[in-house]
């Protein structure tokens, strides 16, 4: 089992889910967090006082999946959230030792 | 208008007739510089300060407009609008003694009388709070205001209005652009000096928490300055409904100006820019509203409008004290900028209403109204000083401790968090 | 005042004579009555429950308005204000027969008088509201509502002022400490005990969701304020001013009497509790502000902050009912401070303006205050509780469902999420 | 009730008397008015939108409301309410010539009756603005407001309140229901459908950010509008309370049965839609408010709130235009239905006070009105096209770039972010 | 060193922190996340424009224990907060590496 | 690649982030998170009844390094985010299988 962690700009979120939702990903989880990169911040103005914002809003996403769809699921994260841009973000994969599923108790592949 | 009627306002009569009419919109006024206060200044200045601190502008502006309202009471009424003093009113109305029912004032009731004025009298150190926000201990901002609005308040409130000096020398200031705008821009002035910067102050982002929160205070401020402005009239008349225009027109060009400005020279028109610019017309207006033609308040707005746009945005940075929600920068400076330019305005000949009693030319009702800013500057400055200094020896100090800043005022001295989404 | 006008008004006539100044405030004081309603008590209300629930109150804030108003054109107003009963009015303005445009009653227009107690009408059930918070039944609660504002509201509005027999026995109500606050917050009491808990109530946290809100709310209840107690002078006169005044005076009292009290007591002082105090002064002058002097209302107003304080922190959790947002704690025991200070400080060698009708002593006066108060907590106490059992029985149920509670009313009764941030 | 008074406003005189309570009570109606557009509708706009365009609707509100009184200032108002044409004014009153604290109009000063026209002329343009939101370019939005302002708000505002065509013909509008919300209806949907939809709708999910703030604006705005219909009377008088009955019931019936309506076909009661039903109420009892009866005012709400929910809920979605916050359906269509049912419910024998000057059967006055509807539509409809293509032409485009929409108009355009909770 | 980390129902989040405050687990952090999966979304209203919301609040909890304890807290976490309908959530168990505190800067075992 | 996670005190985030900055740290991953360990809690007030809030405000903050710059990164997130009290928080450090960067689809090494 992996967890494949996604930090994406947050309006690719749709579009992700949509993709992932046409592959057999049943389930996954979103947390709303800032990212700071290569990307530039934005400059907001608070009574003409200039003020350059470091943090910018991203998505991350967290999906648990199965070693053998691993690579289909990272490529469809990365082809629909691509602008080419800096910022598009970042996937981090690791390794999970074990799920369950609270509802049912089932664990591995059967949880997800 | 209020300075002329000084000195009969400050004997109530009994025998006079009041009008229904002048009672019902001074009843109404009343009630619009109420909402300026509460909750129209709670929610502007609350919008502009970080979440942690949110709750506590919030208290600090009950709390002291519920202390000024008992002060102005006790004694506060009494030394502003009674007696024949040249510096400072008297103690025949002690506890609002002879304010009863049927006692009378020009032609309302002169219990509607204190009220109106009360509400002067609170929203003034209700001002200057704004400087001093995000810091200020409560004990000592307690006993700061509550002194404050009887030894600084009061006296200038009768220099101008009951029937003192200032009055006498025939200045110009409708609804209170000496005795309240350029009076809490000076003592947020120094009081912000005496007090320091903010922790992080200006190295650290520090942005508004909730701007709606400004922008919703903004507009009840607006509405309510027609209770201020239109209601120093003390009467439902053309006075009155001139005021009201000049409340309109002014701020309308000061919004326009200030925008404008930021966005020629940042790149971008913003909301807190624009309202500021709304407040900087309407705190020019407010000495000018009896006396100057429509036109002549368009002038006067679009000036302020600049004017507070270079003192906020250029000037504050240059000097580098921490005038948090920019008291002087608006009220101040905004407050000086109308008082002068009443005093050109006012003139017959460029459609204003004539100069003050006594005063025959535009350099002479200048002349005057220089000296009020002075007075007042000086006056204020000194005493509002010496009174936070002693609050300050009384209380403990006058700021919260390093951690509770950083911990903010809401948690640390008030016990509530202001957002639980 | 009110009392005194009862007969007369309950006949409005066509002959009399229309004062603008008197019908320019009537008009204003309706305004501000409906602000305290919507939004004022929506916001109060709003902010302290769980952002689950924040919406459900809105929705029910404006829908019981809605329903009250068209109970008070059908037949509340005939009931309360109208006919020569002693329990309760007649059925002469059945549908508001009778009031045309050029009505008038006493010297405003008949119309203007229905606008001005339809909004009180509407009110008295949005206070109760608040101790039933987070879990009723939106169904039940609007058939309550609309029976409650027929079958209580306004006989208990015709014995005090529609010339019934408590009104007759000279009790000083003057805008309606027992008409609206004591009923209020009985009915509010019964309500909440017959209804239980909020699941998870007392043990877990539930922290209001937004404070903010709430500041916001209780300022514009006390500018509305004006309209509710100048407003019941029903003329733009020196009572109005006076009560103004003491509108002023008396929350400022309560605020400082509770935050003092709470700072003592719990280390410190919170902006939930200083803007309970507001309400608790401006609850316990409502009655009073016709009768007493501003010394007195200071003294009602501080007695009534420490007496609430006392039964919203004190005595509620002794109990343990769910009064969610402290209807009985401020609402019921001000009113009931009121009620009886009212009866004491009415005596003109203490300042007021003297007993009521037909009444000669302190001792009667407070006799017949105290004779109101069971009268009110008696009725409504028992009317409340057979119609929030028969609106149960009716509509399934008093609470919402287990799940629905937890879910939080907004989406599952209403489909709404309050932010989306 | 304006339209009768049509010519004889257009010319202030000087010789008449001012009349201090009718001077008092259109005061506070002004200060009503400007509490509708600002907080009022900004918040229940802000409300709706997403977070990243919130302070984008407070900026364009307070940007559009300063430029339109400027205009007003200069020539609006002397195009709108003066000279003798039949379908556009004159220039007497160009930078408010004339109007002198002195001057009278009817019963109160001219300089009243400029500011209580002159938030009418705000809030047209600012109601047009929701069909608009979360696309528009900024500076396209000012120069079409400014010319809207002057072209085609004035030029009706002349035909039924200025003694042009639409007066003459004895067209019933009391306050407004073509004049202001059939226009601003009308404009907003020709505006819509050039601008086109925003990315994403309707497929994509746009809940409101802070529905809160949506309920505290309909709020206001109920509450401003006894301003705005209560005070279209220009006299504090028994057809000003008459009015702000109507203003109670007719938005109270809106609003139940939208909600029901609502509930019976969607299965929840929402918060969003009660505050609808209670702007289709509002606005459809604008026109008829000086003229039919309590019943008809419950009837007209009734009819308005169900007319409304049908064409935004139904209508809207079948024609695929994005008309974001539905102007249309609530101000175009509640106005229309208002418009013919004053129409209907004027007639004596239903309980109203007759058909306007010259017209002698309903079916007759029915005619006159939809010639109004027609006539506004058309014009409006037309001219509104002309402005916004001009406006595009010369500021670069209707719409924000597609990146900006995207990040949200509130840090592209202004620099400032709502929420930094 | 294992990283518990549990996607619950929101309204479960206070029973799962006292069974662990009664077992030896010093420590949790919490995050708000917005869960996609087979449980079946909320219809929220708009002007009466339904809207399928697909994303349901949850709460994540990230606990740190010793590996001989990760049993019964997962266990534990089960038991308080299944309701047996759908939607209650997964746990996922991986290998830490490392584990510092902060403020003393001890490590593995000594720092949870 | 490893992933370290800091929870840290919010007012100390600014603090890291500069630290971060002056070493060859190119990004981070921040969330806004709620920590319960032996850190008091805040006594709140609401109408005078006192509530325990367990659940303090914290900061996480995520960055993936190479595996040669784990230890200095670790040593600057704890120097500069320490006060010394309780509560300054916890890193946890974990092996990251693979990296992506979206933008370009760069791995490893690369792409972060
Ligand atoms: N080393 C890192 N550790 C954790 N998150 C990172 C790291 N580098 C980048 N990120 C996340 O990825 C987002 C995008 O990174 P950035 O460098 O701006 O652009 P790009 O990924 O296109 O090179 C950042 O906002 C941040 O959230
Ligand atoms: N593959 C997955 N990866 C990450 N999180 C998941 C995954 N599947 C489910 N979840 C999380 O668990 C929650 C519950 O899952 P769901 O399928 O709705 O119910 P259940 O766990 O009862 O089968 C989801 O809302 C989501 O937060
Ligand atoms: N076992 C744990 N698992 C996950 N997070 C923990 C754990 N223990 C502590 N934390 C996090 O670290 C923060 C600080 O822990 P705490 O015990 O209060 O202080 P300290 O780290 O100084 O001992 C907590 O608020 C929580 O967010």
């Amino acid at each position: 089992m992996k967890l494949i962690t996604a930090i994406i700009r947050p309006f690719k979120l749709d579009a992700v889910q949509e993709a992932l939702s046409k592959m057999d990903v049943q389930g996954m989880t979103i947390t709303e967090v800032k990212g700071f990169g290569r990307q530039q911040g934005r400059t907001e103005l608070y009574r003409s006082a200039e003020y350059l914002v470091n943090f910018l809003p991203k998505i991350k996403i967290e999906v648990v999946v199965q070693d053998d769809s691993l690579q289909s699921v990272i490529d469809a994260i990365t082809e629909v959230s691509k602008t080419g841009q800096v910022g598009d973000g970042k996937i981090f994969i690791s390794e999970l030792q074990e799920v369950v599923r609270i509802r049912t108790g089932e664990t591995s592949g059967d949880a997800v | 208008m209020l300075g002329l009627l000084g000195v009969s306002l400050a004997t109530p009569s009994l025998a006079a007739e009041v009008s229904a009419g002048d009672t019902a919109w001074m009843l109404t006024s009343t009630a619009l510089v109420l909402m300026m206060c509460l909750p129209g200044l709670a929610l502007l200045y609350g919008g502009m300060v970080r979440s942690k601190n949110l709750l506590s502008v919030g208290m600090q502006c009950f709390a002291v407009a519920s202390l000024v309202m008992l002060m102005w009471f006790v004694i506060g009424y009494s030394l502003a609008l009674s007696g024949s003093g040249v510096f400072v009113g008297g103690l025949d109305h002690f506890l609002l003694a002879g304010i009863t029912g049927d006692a009378v004032n020009g032609s309302i009731p002169a219990a509607l009388f204190v009220c109106f004025q009360m509400t002067f009298a609170v929203i003034t150190p209700l001002l200057f709070l704004g400087s001093l926000v995000e810091r200020i201990r409560f004990s000592t901002l307690l006993m700061l205001t509550a002194s404050w609005s009887v030894l600084v308040y009061a006296p200038i409130c009768f220099w101008v209005w009951g029937g003192g000096w200032l009055g006498s020398l025939g200045i110009l200031d409708f609804a209170g652009g000496a005795v309240v705008h350029i009076n809490a821009g000076i003592a947020g002035l120094v009081a912000a000096i005496m007090l320091g910067r903010r922790e992080g102050y200006p190295n650290k982002l520090m942005p508004p928490n909730n701007l709606t929160l400004s922008l919703a205070g903004a507009a009840l401020l607006w509405v309510g300055w027609f209770g201020f402005n239109a209601g120093s009239s003390v009467a439902a008349d053309g006075s009155a409904a001139m005021a009201m225009l000049l409340t309109l027109l002014a701020p309308a060009a000061g919004a326009l100006a200030w925008m404008f400005m930021e966005w020629r020279s940042k790149g971008k028109p913003t909301p807190l820019g624009i309202v500021s610019g709304v407040i900087a017309g309407l705190v020019a207006v407010t000495p000018a509203a009896g006396s100057v033609s429509p036109v002549g308040a368009v002038v006067i707005g679009t000036v302020a409008g600049l004017a507070c746009y270079w003192a906020s945005v250029i000037l504050k940075p240059r000097f580098g004290y921490d005038d948090s929600l920019d008291v002087f920068g608006v009220h101040g400076v905004g407050g000086i900028v109308g008082a002068l330019l009443t005093g050109v305005f006012a003139a017959t000949y460029l459609g204003g209403t004539g100069f003050g009693d006594g005063v025959d030319s535009m350099l002479a009702q200048v002349g005057v109204q220089s000296l009020g800013i002075v007075a007042v500057i000086v006056y204020s400055g000194i005493v509002t000083a010496l009174l936070f200094w002693i609050s300050g020896r009384v209380c403990g100090g006058l700021r919260a401790d390093a951690e509770q800043e950083v911990e903010g005022l809401d948690t640390a001295y008030h016990g509530e968090r202001a957002y639980n989404l």
